[in-house]
């Protein structure tokens, strides 16, 4: 036992846990102001989106960031929980009484049911690559949309109606993206972390060293679902009715962009976008009423592009150093912090997964490569 | 018949729209999701020159310039400087400059869908079949288009330019291609193709909004992924299969409603059974 | 990617957050505390596929502001209003909806399109806020909600009406419906049920929103009706006139209120009598209607369509309602004026003389209201 | 079979499209041999290593790896028989640090087995295998010389330890045969050198069987025992190294007429 938590010790980093412990102080300080009456519900609203953006937004890093995979389709992950769950919650509403747990138990089946569809979607990610695979999630989102839309039972055009949890559904929803944070950092600096991230590196290396490709992509995919939908649950909770409008790939797209915005590959990262895109989008929805509306989406997307032009233009790089707040904050704070950069002197367990890439090239992803046992397949083995 | 005809005229304006992201991703290598916009454009292009009282053909003239100074416009603008970049960062400058567009467009006409009559031929029937005359010439024009896009990119030098820039853009580079000019150059032909589908999708669909290009920028991608991303005759091949496969589907009330999913599924379909699309070309990865 | 930078970002990200709490201050139960103004609010799709809809309908409700604070307001107080944009989704509605109670909203206007409606109804009478949706025609909105109204006809009774004058009049009938729109598959539900009641049959073909642009193969299959129903928006049903001309079908088209404004749509190819049941008609030259059309028009540079009109009304019915009951405090609680409102509004002498006609109110929360006939192309 | 070999080819061969790339190879490797394939470009060598590691399935022939049949399974059932490879084109985990690679190739270790269900719940199973994969890694790395680069990202490493951390990683699978595609590519007199000393001590520390290709004639000759020259996708000669240079075949295939 003692063994145990000195091995806890020693993984022990700051870094790795300064999510949790920020996620935590605000968690307990937004829900003391909520529960005592000092914060107005549209705030506590806007802390149920930010909270499920997030829970999409890491589960979809899983796929595009760790894995590799393009997905356009997480929506579509996120409209199966949402339905499913909450058709569950509406029957479970009448058997049990409490309120919370018929929350738990519907987040739970909802999430497990996207994770099967997880399952389906994560097949054909064995055989495609790249834009194709791409346009073949977005093409699932679609389809399962149109499904859910015609389906009287989930009523059809008007929507699913659900009876929502109340403005205190963030710190449920928040208490959701720690757990799920535990999970996926745990998982990811895991060796299972390990192997996905190999996939993404070099797929024919990885399997040349024997990984066993298939098991983890799927496994990926499935629980990439599973959070989506568990995301959905959260969101069949704070409105009704459950719409299939709502969960179209322009959906899906902008959850893309809080991972890409994050970049790919930090968890951190996806957390902050998700946290700002859903701040600016609310302030904008709110703010611009009206006339001014139709401002919205200029606004918005100047300030995509701009970001991604300022983040990524090789012109602007020499701009970006000398805008940039480091070197300010090195002068401040580095006295404080004690860090090694040689390598050879870093304690093992520091380097190991520090150096997860925050940003890939996605030229390899983005690119028409197949993979060769299905583009060059010999011949037929000739029978004798 | 008829419906298969319908189905052939909606699949050549799928399939001009599809070229233009064929041609952008095959030289480019990026997904321009702003294309469906500039259809929209185009359109708007259109009814303001109509309601300028100019002729129907200083309109589709017009709405050619406009789409292809913007399409230049948006390349040098917001795709340019991020030459180098990851594509999924130029992914994402497209979607802003798509959101762009469509805001844009809502604030200058308004988001009421306005009617735009271009022009009007009464129907023909040709043995007991009645026949819309512009989906005859949507379908007669955009073939020639088609065709000659084909010619010019075979039997040109710039043509065979821009396929050296896909093959390899780095080698076509130091063998003193002008990989921008060429890259440019795509831009423009992509826009222009996207006016003359306007141009016919206002012909059948007489109306425009500012949302009017996002479902079929996404149905001709999915239709120039059918065909293989990459490849021009794929793109039209992929643009007609999804027209008539729309279509028909529509045509059978049971279907009717799931006729999205069923375009979508013939996408899946087909790809796992051809993981490069219908035409597309295979490429081997070296061990 | 330093530490550093990361934590800063995150704090950021924080202070961002922070900053919504400076508008929180102690607990009240009633915002409109510091109004100095009536407060109306509303929701609907301004951006996005649907905003034409949501856009018309804060057009007509503006225009009736500014009619009511050019005649001096209600006790002195002029009236605010204020629409936030639910891009027709639930969650946006929900969003809007808090936004503008916590900013003092006192009576509202609802939600434009019917699933956004749902969301923000579903507040409106959780918190006893009086709304009067203008549009939002799905029979759920209003059912069991005693605080939520509608000045729309219901999807059901423009159904049921449909069927009896269709099946009346006509051998051949076909109908072309929205099967991903709560409105037009409310209404067309409603039809068929009725159909199958007086027994005639009928063809349909659907349409939905991912298709909505191209009706070659809908009307194709119809095209030797004697009328096709068309419980679908104008500006489908306008593509529908012309691509009926362009297919050389003849039939008369016949609609619902959505079909208002759709003469804007059609041109000289058009050759097919349309007719639809509207409560509003911009041509009409009763007083109230060419009052509100000519202030629109001016404003506006268009004629109004129903979702202008009903808009209009909806903001008329509640200051008509609150200068019946001669509502002064300007600081009047939701709460309160909700209770003031409900009890006015479906008193046997309330009625309200508005662009779509002469309406009164019961406790359902439905509109009564005499529909009536619009003709067009009737020159055959 | 009358004589137990490590890997047996029979007969092995494909064909691309009616092309025959390879075709007709009869290997056989004893075990703890250092075997030697050799051959001037685009004679095939890759091509049967792509074939015994499973990347490619052959179209007529059979092999076997300690007398089991392997053919058509595929990549990951051929590593866990035991087999391992390198790369010609070096392909390392380039955004992972130089253990995590070597760790990566420890993944399929019956003593580091944990499900990732416990790894996420941080089970004492997972601070097990992962502290003694890492020391396990830490080991192999100091055999290379590479243990100081441990926590460097693999794709900042000089070429020759790339070459050598692929090596590493190889030998993380606990192959029964390592198959070395062109390991002294690029590499200095003086690296060569020291390679071949390593290729040896791995031989003998771990008892392993080894396959390399090399155009280098000085490196096969100096370390292999027996080599096969192939060209355009036959076998020209098998057997000791010295006769092969000998062998007027193989001259012309090298020199030419």
């Amino acid at each position: 036992m003692a063994g145990y938590f000195k091995n806890v010790k020693n993984s022990f980093k700051l870094k790795n846990y300064i999510a949790y412990i920020v996620i935590t102080a605000f968690l307990i300080v937004s829900a003391s102001l909520a529960l005592t009456g000092y914060m107005n519900r549209s705030t506590q609203n806007l802390l149920t989106q930010i909270a499920y953006s997030i829970i999409l937004a890491v589960s979809l890093n899983l796929v595009v960031g760790f894995l590799g995979e393009l997905s356009l389709g997480h929506a579509g992950f996120m409209c199966v929980g949402a339905y499913l769950g909450c058709f569950l919650a509406n029957y479970l509403h009448t058997i049990i009484p409490s309120r919370l747990l018929v929350l738990v138990i519907s987040m739970i089946v909802g999430g497990l049911i996207a994770a099967v569809f997880g399952f389906i979607i994560g097949l054909p990610a064995l055989r495609l690559k790249g834009d194709y695979l791409a346009i073949v999630t977005l093409a699932f989102g679609e389809i399962v949309r149109t499904i859910f839309k015609n389906q009287k039972i989930f009523g059809g055009a008007l929507g699913l109606s659900t009876k929502k949890y109340g403005s205190d559904l963030f710190i449920v929803a928040f208490i959701v993206v720690l757990l799920m944070l535990v999970f996926i950092q745990n998982l990811v600096k895991s060796k299972h972390g390990r192997a996905i991230t190999a996939i993404r590196d070099n797929e024919i290396a990885a399997k040349a060293m024997g990984i066993n490709v298939t098991y983890y992509k799927l496994f990926v995919f499935v629980v990439s679902a599973f959070f989506a939908g568990i995301a959905g649950v959260i969101y069949g909770h704070y409105a009704t009715p459950v719409l299939y409008s709502f969960f179209s790939y322009n959906y899906s797209i902008e959850i893309l962009v809080m991972v890409v915005l994050g970049s790919m590959g930090s968890i951190n990262g996806s957390i902050i976008a998700a946290a700002l895109i859903t701040y600016i989008n609310f302030q904008l929805t709110t703010k611009l009423s009206g006339d001014l509306a139709a401002l919205k989406y200029l606004i918005y997307a100047l300030i995509l592009i701009t970001i991604v032009i300022y983040n990524n233009a090789p012109g602007l790089a020499s701009v970006k150093e000398r805008l940039s707040i480091k070197p300010l904050l090195k002068k401040v704070f580095g006295r404080f912090i004690k860090r090694t950069n040689d390598p050879a002197k870093q304690k093992d367990d520091e380097a190991d997964w520090d150096r997860i890439p925050t940003k890939i090239e996605m030229d390899a992803i983005l690119s028409l490569d197949i993979k060769p046992d299905t583009t060059y397949a010999p011949d037929k083995r000739e029978e004798k | 018949m008829s419906t298969f005809i319908d189905g052939l005229s909606l699949g050549s304006i799928y399939a001009l729209i599809a070229l233009g992201y064929t041609m952008v991703y095959g030289i480019a290598k990026m997904l321009n999701f702003a294309h469906g916009d500039i259809i929209m454009v185009g359109s708007y292009a259109i009814l303001t020159t109509l309601l300028m009282n100019g002729h129907p053909v200083l309109a589709i003239i017009a709405a050619v310039v406009i789409c292809t100074a913007l399409g230049v416009l948006i390349e040098k603008l917001a795709y340019k400087p991020l030459r180098g970049a990851s594509p999924l960062a130029v992914l994402i400058t497209a979607i802003g400059v798509s959101y762009f567009l469509q805001s844009v467009a809502q604030l200058i006409f308004g988001a009421q869908t306005h009617p735009i009559s271009l022009v009007h031929f009464p129907p023909v029937v040709i043995g007991g079949v009645t026949i819309s005359v512009s989906a005859i010439i949507s379908l007669v024009v955009g073939a020639l288009i088609m065709t000659l896009l084909t010619l010019f990119i075979k039997f040109t030098k710039l043509g065979r330019a821009m396929i050296a820039v896909s093959e390899d853009r780095a080698a076509a580079k130091l063998m003193g291609i002008n990989v921008n000019m060429i890259i440019m150059v795509t831009f423009a032909i992509g826009s222009a193709l996207a006016a003359f589908a306007s141009t016919f999708y206002v012909m059948q669909i007489p109306n425009t909004s500012p949302t009017l290009g996002s479902m079929p920028g996404i149905k001709a991608f999915t239709a120039a992924v059918i065909g293989g991303i990459g490849s021009i005759p794929g793109a039209m091949l992929g643009g007609v299969l999804m027209g008539v496969v729309e279509k028909i589907s529509l045509s059978i009330p049971v279907l009717a409603p799931y006729t999205t999913a069923l375009e979508f599924s013939l996408l899946i379909i087909i790809l796992l059974v051809k993981p490069t699309g219908l035409l597309g070309k295979k490429r081997r990865e070296k061990v | 990617m330093s530490t550093m930078k990361k934590i800063v970002a995150f704090a950021m990200a924080l202070a961002m957050c922070a900053v919504c709490f400076a508008g929180c201050g102690a607990k009240t139960n009633n915002y409109a505390a510091e109004n100095t103004e009536f407060f109306i609010g509303g929701t609907g799709p301004l951006t996005g596929d649907a905003s034409s809809y949501g856009i018309s309908v804060q057009e007509g409700a503006q225009i009736a502001i500014d009619e009511i604070n050019a005649n001096g307001g209600l006790n002195g107080y002029t009236f605010k209003f204020d629409i936030k944009d639910d891009k027709a989704t639930a969650a946006d509605a929900a969003t809007g909806y808090d936004t503008l109670y916590e900013a003092g909203m006192q009576a509202s206007i609802g939600s434009v399109t019917s699933g956004s409606c749902d969301s923000f109804a579903s507040k409106a009478d959780e918190d006893k806020l009086f709304a009067i949706t203008p549009s939002a025609s799905a029979a759920n909105v209003i059912e069991n909600r005693p605080t939520v109204f509608r000045v729309c006809f219901g999807d059901p009774d423009q159904g049921y009406l449909a069927a009896e004058e269709l099946s009346a009049n006509f051998e051949v009938i076909g109908a072309i419906y929205d099967t991903s729109d709560p409105y037009s598959s409310g209404i067309y539900e409603a039809f068929a049920a009725k159909m199958a009641e007086l027994n005639v049959e009928f063809n349909t073909q659907t349409f939905d929103a991912e298709n909505k642009k191209d009706f070659s193969t809908q009307v194709e299959a119809l095209k030797d009706c004697d009328v096709i129903f068309l419980p679908i928006y104008y500006t489908e049903a306008g593509t529908i006139a012309k691509t009926a001309a362009a297919k050389g079908c003849d039939a008369l088209l016949f609609g619902c209120d959505g079909l208002d404004g759709i003469a804007g749509q059609l041109d000289e190819s058009v050759t097919s009598e349309i007719r639809y049941i509207t409560p509003f008609d911009a041509a009409s030259t009763d007083e109230t209607v060419v009052k509100f059309v000519n202030a629109y028009t001016a404003k506006y540079n268009r004629t109004p369509d129903q979702f202008a009109a009903d808009g209009y009304d909806a903001v008329m019915a509640i200051f008509e309602a609150m200068k019946k009951a001669n509502v002064s405090d300007v600081t009047i609680s939701a709460q309160e004026l909700c209770d003031i409102l409900v009890s006015t509004i479906t008193a046997d002498d309330f009625l309200l003389k508005g662009a779509t006609g002469e309406m009164t109110w019961d406790e359902s929360g439905a509109c009564t209201k005499v529909p009536q006939i619009v003709v067009l192309n009737s020159n055959k | 079979m009358s004589e137990k070999y490590m890997l047996e080819t029979q007969n092995l061969g494909i064909s691309f499209g009616g092309l025959k790339a390879v075709q007709g190879i009869d290997l056989k490797i004893r075990k703890n041999q250092l075997y030697g394939l050799i051959g001037p470009n685009g004679a095939g060598k890759t091509t049967i290593f792509n074939l015994i590691t499973g990347v490619y399935t052959p179209t007529t022939g059979k092999f076997f790896l300690d007398g089991e049949d392997l053919t058509g399974k595929n990549q990951e059932t051929i590593n866990h028989k035991g087999i391992a490879r390198t790369f010609q084109n070096i392909r390392l985990f380039n955004n992972m640090t130089v253990i995590s690679n070597v760790m990566v190739g420890l993944h399929n270790q019956k003593e580091f087995t944990c499900n990732p269900f416990a790894s996420m719940l941080r089970l004492p199973v997972h601070f097990e295998s992962e502290t003694a994969m890492r020391n396990r890694a830490k080991e192999l790395l100091a055999i290379f010389g590479l243990e100081e680069e441990r926590n460097n990202l693999a794709c900042n490493l000089p070429y020759g330890k790339q070459r050598k951390l692929e090596i590493a990683r190889a030998l993380a699978t606990n192959p029964k045969l390592l198959l070395l595609d062109e390991p002294a590519a690029g590499m200095n007199p003086n690296e060569t050198e020291e390679l071949m000393n390593t290729v040896r001590f791995i031989r003998d520390k771990f008892d392993m069987t080894i396959l390399l290709i090399e155009h280098d004639l000085k490196f096969v000759s100096g370390l292999c025992d027996e080599v096969t020259v192939l060209n355009f996708g036959t076998s020209l000669y098998n057997g000791e190294v010295e006769k092969a240079l000998h062998d007027p075949e193989v001259v012309k295939a090298y020199i030419g007429k």
